[in-house]
């Protein structure tokens, strides 16, 4: 990481995935970090004045390869982008010693919206939890009660990143009177879940949430269409709603829903700027100009947005050209995504507002329900937010839980909820 | 008659059984593969102290015979009695145990480890130092080590294949091969030696040098030698007695000049006599 | 008592009262089974002629299918690129041939293993560069392969087949079929299974090792191709197909490493096993995904009594 | 004592086979052959003998161009089958052209049918099925015994019908010339003779030419009609078969022969060292 | 002249036995334990220790074990990665279970269990060998990386199903855990590694190792020498997924921090698998040869476009990455199907002979 040696510059390493089993969903999320930081540069020759430099290291969705790549680029880093729930894992109990913030949008564990506990990591706008609370509150028209005596089988990936919102779905299943059926879908049958299916088949399950990722997705909604499970009760997280996942399936899927805190808004301000400074100079990445419209590109945008606006923060707070990685941390901390700033940044709609503190560092901003329409995913709902209620108590004791068993474990008592 | 030294420190072990006394007798033995009868109703002995010689066809079952012998297979009909004891089935590391010791049709030797090393596995049996005093390669461990490899050496030294201790047995013509494979059979020690075709494929020189220490073996260490071999004069010069198979079946059994002349043998195996 | 109960009876009360889902538990078994058996027979191919255990099968399919979706997408037609795609697995065979086999003849088969281990990564990573990462559909309408699904009324529930999964048992039955007869009728075929037994042997008589490893890769190729099409038409074709390696090694092992027999009957008796395990006892009882290790735990245990598997040729151990 | 290398070819033209001076060298580093010439009569069988190691089967294996697969290679000299020199081809090329080698240790496909290992040696063959079956059947005359076990696995038939296998697989691709190594190796004497007459035959009715590699000198100095002798990579002897047997030298160190008659092995003396001719 | 051989006169078989019997091996290898226990730590950096040094020296242990089962007593086994996952969890239930034991007996004793697991899976080898035996050990693998994951109270029902390690501190210094120093964790893993080879390189050349070998080179006369196979077997079995399982628990407690079950799945197995083949099977030496070619190259190739200041795309380094990767392998096996040891053992002679051809 030579480039970042410069004191004129901000060095924003990506450890990014453009290869193995997840290519398909990474390289689009990628592309868009990646413009979003070149529109900046190009445009506006930087973030008031400092050259952003951004710099991918390929992990292959590897947690072993994403452990190297921490420590590759961790020396003049200002941020870490762990991307992917397994290395987000490994990289946080680091992040108190390295004192690097780690920054993952919509993934990663859900307690570390506790800013007391886990003063480095960051989720906004919000975290698995969170999705989990939104999508059950949507398909229970807003009062969970109406679930009691449904079933609802989770779909997922058998992975740290699948069985995150069983924890939560646990306690309102047993709050609400729904019965949960998580169904594990292996590496190896991501592709061939026929079994799953029947299982879904034989139980007749209410609602189907999934939490897939890569082939899994496509596969799954396959699966579905096959099954006749009816679309419109079946629901996937937000990266379970990738435009080519669902391009595979086409017509067959409509109906499918996914929940999202981003979406796309094609004819932006933001779009065109990047249309203008980034795509037609050639200087992205992107393989042809459709991947521009999809859900994954802009929301790509919008993580580096999110992550600009907290360097800028820091640059004002702290009066710094190029702040450091505690200066960010603070950025982190005070985010303040309203809509004004997100009309401002020419992006007015296209993420959930937000706002970040000391003891809160996802911000729960909410998310909207989209619709594949058989060609693209449309929005279908207003705003939904999550029950913060019911999540604060595990989110609360999750964090303590984790404190224990790797103590010592420093929490900020400073901050007040 | 030769003016090699002794090797006395490699006697044969004491098994009991005076010279001349039946050493092994085979009851009846009966074998089958799927359809094939490789031995049928089989009965010899051999005495302690003898070269005795099986001969036969190809395919007649004399090597299925020594593989009954040390329990490699095991016979669906009949017995072996060892040194008094009678056994039907047994596994084969229990004959080496016991005493029986052989060499293979096919170079059977572990093509890796150096010459050395393969007539010290020989002695695997005998050693019994566990792995944790391995590890520290200390005390009774190389003790232990040191024991069996001065015994190893002598036979290295009886076999005259110093100069190839340290070569990989891969590497050995074909010839040395077969020597460090008696070798390995003679550091087990046997009271009994089965010999299946030492000499095939060797040259006439090779084989005069292999007779040579067969005999010696025979005759300083008292080991008595089961011998599997199709060079006739071989046979004739080297056994004590001579038993001849043929389809699985005993066509005869005595001394070589007896069994040389009997008319079935001719027949069956050496073919019009030059 | 209760768990006596979960195991021994339960799972077949409910067969018995859903026989429509059971059914389709076994078609959808059947249909998995058949494109285990496919993979498993590119692995016995080359095991039987070179005794090369080839990782790389697993690849090839991913590298076929992509081949053949990547020419379309460029404007080929389907029809036209399908032997384009051929044409180009036939280039493979024959550069895996120079470059892999040829200067490893008559090493020992670990040591072709891990090339053919080589050969994947390579494949990989050439592949990801030419074809880019991201899932690709497969061509299934313009390959005139039909897409609907026949869904029939039966003990009063429903059991609904794809035709395309159809398309693919049928298909897959007569490439066997056309296998079988190539391996025991043909001149070829005699020789392939002769270099299985003899490398040396076989040069002596004049077979020439080089040819028939090229054909033998080429039909690797086909068969992965054919492969590749049958899976993409499930599931789309990526990277992440070359998991599916995996699931044929167990197949291999119960059905024998070397026979094509071996192969399809085991891919059809692990196919259905595994899906009637998981749904009948591995999601009720085991928390499910128990697909991941039957198959391989089914093979061994089969495998402690028959060692070179069901079909396998017996070793012959003799001294 | 007759001539050594090199003189050996005096009527070129009524050779089919002719090797001149070749040297192999195993693994880049391991010299085996060191010059080494021999040439064998059209209709001839010739005879190469030797003791263990001394490269009888690396000289038929450099004739019939196995050596790659062993990482040996002829590193001088040339080799001149039926008026072309036939160095670089490849081994199906060689068989195609008539010269086929049964190979030590009789190499049957241990899992294919007697019948199936005799047709793999039709591989090289143009002239259709029913050339091929009449020769099979040819085979069949010659070695009954194969005929009744046509339908065994190879790998379970004994070791005197594998190497009539071994044998009858080579007369399928209708060969000019076998290089035959080591036919009578653990055979028994029987065996021995049957084959060396089934040679023998073969030769006088179907004119082929044999190149015979033996540690059997006794044996195959009979069946022969000239003989080479190799030792440690080189020629050191060649002459007329009756002519090797009548030499001292090869009765001592070949046929056991002693001053009155064949020696003992029982009292062989003890050498340390033996005289050689060359060393 | 470096490596002249005259003058060492050996007069007992026991100093024909000792470690070296030729002088400047000690020497070098004097040179290159001076180099692994100051100079490496006086001037690598953070990066070197973590993405280099310390995954080497683990990855090379791992491999160690393996070729125990596979280089010396010839069982080839596909399920190292599984067997690695054994040792780290148990060690992390030692740990968890008992907070005051020792780090190196937790680490000691874990090694244990997988050892037990190991040999319970080595059963089957009595029956079922080369290929066969090869993918039945893959049974253990994925049977094993799924009760991983089953298995709530593995991993101390932790809601991810990931377990992590915490602060261990021995004689008042943090070796393991997020606030243990890269190069404490260094001399750590260095100690055990040497430790267990010294035992490793006795036992492979003593009565146990001679049994394995040869049952290796041929089991059938193994067994007609009186080599008790299933003891053999077993014993190699046990003894090497002990090491493997040693090296598991510190793959996770002195270098990854945290693990969850996939990361013990196949491709684990067969970076370890790569590691020992292609250093060189039956080999000690060539465990460290193949893990600095395998663990350490990658590191280092893809660091190659940034050092010289080329802007790559990440992707593009990755796939070239993974085909050069791809054709090294071919390559290295073609050049030298024995390994990298067998590669040294060649130069070795020639230094011996040197400058003399002769
Ligand atoms: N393991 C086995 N499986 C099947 N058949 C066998 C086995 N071992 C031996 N046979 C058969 O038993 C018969 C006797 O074989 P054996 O090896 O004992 O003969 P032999 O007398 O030693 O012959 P040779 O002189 O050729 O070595 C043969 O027909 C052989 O094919
Ligand atoms: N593949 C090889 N690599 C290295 N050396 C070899 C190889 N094959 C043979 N040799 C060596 O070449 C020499 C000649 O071997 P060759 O097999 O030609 O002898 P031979 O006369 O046929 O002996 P035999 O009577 O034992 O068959 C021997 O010293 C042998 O060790
Ligand atoms: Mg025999
Ligand atoms: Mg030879």
């Amino acid at each position: 990481a030579p480039a970042s040696a410069q004191e004129d510059s901000i060095y924003i390493p990506n450890l990014s995935y453009r290869t193995g089993p997840f290519a398909a969903t990474g390289t689009p999320l990628m592309n868009g970090q990646r413009d979003y930081i070149t529109l900046l540069n190009e445009r506006d020759g930087g973030l008031n004045g400092t050259k952003l430099v951004y710099d991918e290291c390929e992990t292959g969705y590897n947690t072993e390869k994403g452990v190297e790549c921490y420590e590759r680029t961790k020396e003049n880093a200002v941020v870490t982008q762990p991307w992917s729930t397994g290395i987000t894992l490994q990289v946080l109990p680091k992040s108190n010693v390295d004192e690097i913030p780690i920054l993952a949008p919509g993934y990663g564990f859900s307690p570390m919206a506790n800013g007391k506990v886990f003063q480095w990591a960051f989720n906004p706008p919000s975290s698995y939890w969170d999705g989990a609370s939104m999508i059950l509150k949507h398909i229970s028209e807003g009062n969970l009660d109406n679930l009691n005596g449904k079933k609802i089988a989770l779909l997922h990936l058998d992975h740290p990143y699948g069985k995150e919102p069983i924890p939560l779905l646990e306690v309102l299943a047993e709050k609400h009177g729904f019965t949960l059926l998580p169904i594990p879908v292996g590496l190896t049958e991501m592709q061939n879940q026929s079994a799953q299916w029947l299982q879904i088949r034989r139980e007749r399950p209410d609602f189907v949430l999934m939490w897939g990722w890569g082939a899994m997705n496509a596969g799954a909604v396959t699966e579905a269409a096959k099954t006749r499970y009816p679309m419109d009760q079946f629901i996937g997280i937000w990266w379970s709603g990738h435009d080519g996942d669902l391009k595979l399936i086409g017509e067959e899927g409509k109906g499918y829903r996914s929940i999202s805190w981003s979406v796309p808004m094609p004819d932006s301000q933001l779009l065109q700027d990047v249309r203008e400074y980034v795509v037609e100079p050639g200087k992205s990445l992107i393989e042809n100009e459709s991947e521009l419209d999809s859900v994954f590109y802009q929301r790509g945008l919008m993580i580096s947005a999110i992550l600009v606006e907290a360097i800028r923060a820091a640059q004002e707070e702290f009066d710094a050209q190029a702040p450091d990685a505690t200066q960010v941390r603070w950025g982190l901390e005070n985010l303040n995504m309203d809509e004004a700033r997100l009309e401002e940044l020419g992006a007015a709609g296209m993420l959930v507002p937000f706002k970040t503190s000391c003891a809160d560092h996802t911000g729960h901003g909410g998310a909207w329900m989209l619709e594949w329409d058989g060609e693209k995913f449309v929005k279908v709902s207003d705003l939904i937010t999550p029950d913060r209620e019911a999540i604060e108590p595990l989110e609360e004791q999750e964090a303590q839980a984790y404190a224990e068993a790797n103590a010592p474990w420093p929490i900020n008592e400073e901050c007040n909820m | 008659m030769n003016q090699r030294p002794d090797h006395m420190m490699l006697t044969a072990r004491d098994d009991g059984i005076a010279k001349g006394d039946v050493l092994l007798e085979a009851r009846n033995i009966s074998l089958a593969f799927g359809g094939v009868k490789a031995l049928t109703e089989i009965s010899l002995n051999i005495l302690k102290g003898e070269i005795r010689a099986i001969i036969g066809p190809n395919g007649a079952g004399k090597t299925s015979m020594l593989n009954v012998i040390n329990g490699f297979y095991t016979p669906q009909q009949g017995s072996i009695v060892f040194r008094g004891r009678e056994r039907r089935a047994m596994k084969p590391h229990h004959a080496v145990g016991q005493g029986i010791a052989r060499t293979f049709q096919n170079v059977a030797l572990f093509k890796g480890m150096s010459t050395l090393d393969n007539i010290m596995a020989g002695r695997s049996v005998m050693m019994k130092r566990h792995i944790g005093w391995q590890m520290l390669w200390h005390g009774p461990a190389l003790k232990e080590e040191i024991a069996h490899r001065e015994k190893v050496e002598e036979i290295i030294d009886f076999l005259e294949i110093q100069h190839i201790r340290h070569t990989p047995v891969g590497k050995l013509p074909y010839g040395l091969q077969k020597r460090v494979e008696l070798g390995r059979a003679l550091a087990m020690e046997p009271s009994l030696l089965l010999l299946d075709e030492p000499m095939a494929g060797m040259n006439l020189e090779e084989k005069e040098d292999m007779s040579r220490f067969i005999i010696d073996v025979n005759q300083q260490r008292g080991t008595t030698i089961a011998l599997i071999e199709h060079d006739m004069g071989v046979v004739m010069d080297l056994s004590d007695r001579v038993a001849v198979l043929d389809y699985g079946k005993k066509i005869a059994d005595g001394t070589p000049d007896a069994v040389k002349n009997d008319q079935g043998v001719i027949d069956a195996y050496l073919g019009v006599p030059r | 008592m209760d768990f006596l109960n979960a195991i021994f009876v339960q799972p077949f009360a409910d067969m018995a009262a859903a026989p429509d889902f059971l059914l389709q538990v076994v078609w959808e078994g059947l249909v998995g089974g058949v494109l285990y058996a496919l993979i498993a027979l590119g692995f016995v191919l080359i095991y039987k002629s070179s005794r090369i255990f080839n990782f790389a099968q697993g690849i090839m399919v991913v590298f076929a299918a992509l081949t053949l979706v990547g020419l379309h997408e460029k404007g080929v037609p389907a029809l036209l690129a399908l032997p384009l795609t051929l044409l180009v697995m036939l280039v493979l065979a024959v550069a895996i041939e120079r470059a892999v086999l040829r200067p490893l003849v008559n090493q020992p088969d670990i040591i072709l293993f891990m090339a053919t281990i080589g050969i994947t990564l390579f494949l990989i990573g050439f592949g990801e560069i030419i074809f880019g990462g991201e899932n690709k559909v497969m061509i299934t309408r313009e390959l005139m392969i039909p897409t609907d699904s026949i869904t029939m009324d039966l003990f009063g529930g429903f059991v609904s087949i794809e035709e395309k999964d159809l398309t693919s048992v049928i298909g897959s039955v007569l490439l066997v079929a056309a296998l079988l007869l190539f391996l025991n009728r043909t001149k070829t075929g005699r020789a392939i299974r002769a270099l299985g037994d003899d490398h040396q042997a076989a040069l002596s008589v004049g077979i020439s090792l080089s040819t028939i490893w090229v054909v033998v890769w080429f039909i690797a190729g086909v068969i992965a191709l054919a492969t590749g099409i049958a899976w993409g038409a499930r599931a789309g074709v990526s990277f992440a197909l070359e998991v599916i390696a995996y699931k044929a090694l167990p197949v291999l092992m119960l059905g024998g490493l070397e026979s094509v027999m071996g192969a399809i009957i085991g891919g059809l008796a692990i196919g259905i096993l595994e899906k009637l395990f998981e749904v009948y006892w591995g999601q009720p009882l085991m928390g499910g995904n128990t697909e991941a290790w039957f198959a391989y735990v089914l093979a061994l245990i089969v495998l402690l009594f028959r060692p070179q598997g069901l079909f396998g040729e017996r070793i012959i151990e003799r001294v | 004592m007759a001539t050594t290398a090199g003189a050996a070819a005096q009527q070129p033209a009524d050779q089919i086979l002719e090797v001149n001076n070749i040297e192999v060298i195993y693994d880049r580093v391991i010299l085996v052959l060191k010059g080494v010439s021999l040439s064998v009569p059209r209709g001839g069988i010739t005879a190469l003998l030797g003791a263990n190691g001394a490269g009888k089967t690396t000289t038929l294996k450099a004739i019939s161009n196995l050596l790659h697969a062993e990482r040996g290679e002829v590193t001088k000299g040339n080799i001149v089958f039926d008026g072309a020199q036939v160095q670089n081809l490849s081994p199906n090329d060689l068989v195609r052209r008539g010269c086929i080698q049964v190979m030590e240790g009789r190499h049957c496909f241990g899992h294919l049918s007697v019948e199936d290992n005799l047709l793999t040696g039709a591989f090289t063959r143009r002239d259709g099925q029913t050339a091929i079956r009449e020769d099979l059947e040819l085979v069949y005359t010659y070695f009954p015994r194969l005929k009744e076990r046509r339908t065994s696995q190879a790998g379970y038939t004994s070791g005197g019908e594998q190497q009539m296998t071994a044998i009858g697989r080579a007369l399928m691709s209708r060969p000019k010339m076998i290089l035959l190594d080591e036919p009578s190796m653990g055979l028994a004497p029987q065996l021995v003779e049957e084959i060396f007459e089934i040679v023998k035959q073969l030769n006088e009715e179907q004119g082929v030419s044999f190149l015979l590699a033996e540690q059997n000198t006794n044996v195959a100095l009979r069946y022969a009609k000239y003989g080479y002798i190799l030792e440690s990579g080189r020629i050191v002897l060649d002459g007329e078969a009756r002519a090797l047997r009548e030499n001292e030298d090869v009765k001592e160190f070949y046929l056991g022969i002693g001053g009155e008659g064949r020696r003992s092995f029982r009292n062989v003396k003890h050498y340390k060292r033996r005289k050689r001719w060359l060393s | 002249m470096l490596y002249r051989t005259a003058g060492q006169f050996k007069t007992s078989y026991a100093a024909d036995h000792a470690l070296f019997p030729v002088r400047q091996d000690a020497i070098l290898l004097g040179v290159v334990l001076v180099f692994a226990f100051v100079v490496f730590p006086l001037t690598a950096s953070e990066f070197a220790f973590r993405a280099l040094l310390i995954p080497v020296l683990i990855y090379a242990l791992a491999a160690l074990g393996l070729n125990i089962l596979t280089g010396y007593a010839g069982q080839l086994s596909l399920g190292t990665g599984a067997f690695m996952g054994v040792g780290a969890y148990a060690c992390y239930k030692l740990i968890t279970l008992f907070p005051e034991m020792n780090i190196v007996v937790a680490i000691a004793l874990s090694g244990f269990f997988s050892a037990s697991v190991g040999a319970l899976f080595g059963l089957p080898s009595l029956r079922i060998k080369g290929f066969y035996l090869a993918i039945a050990t893959l049974a253990a693998q994925f049977f094993l990386v799924w009760l991983f994951q089953k298995w709530a109270w593995l991993y101390n029902y932790s809601a991810s199903g990931a377990i992590h390690v915490p602060n261990i501190s021995m004689f008042g210094i943090t070796v393991a855990g997020p606030r243990a120093a890269a190069i404490t964790q260094y001399y750590f893993v260095l100690g055990i590694v040497c430790v267990v080879t010294f035992f490793a390189i006795n036992i492979t050349r003593g009565r146990v190792g001679r049994m394995w070998k040869a049952v290796r080179d041929m089991d059938i006369a193994a067994e007609l020498v009186g080599i008790n196979l299933m003891r053999a077997k077993l014993t190699a079995f046990f003894v090497s997924s002990y090491i493997v399982g040693i090296s598991g628990a510190l793959f996770v407690f002195l270098w990854r921090g945290a693990a969850e079950a996939n990361l013990f799945d196949i491709p684990l197995s067969f970076r370890v698998l790569f590691i020992a083949i292609i250093g060189g099977l039956g080999s000690i030496l060539g465990n460290y040869l193949g893990a600095i070619l395998i663990v350490a190259l990658p590191v280092i190739i893809s660091g190659v476009p940034a050092m010289l200041g080329i802007r790559v795309a990440s992707a593009t380094v990755e796939h070239l990455n993974v085909m050069i990767i791809g054709a090294l392998i071919i390559t290295f096996l073609i050049v030298e199907p024995h390994g990298l040891a067998r590669f040294w053992a060649v130069i070795r002679e020639k230094l011996i002979l040197w400058p003399f051809p002769h």
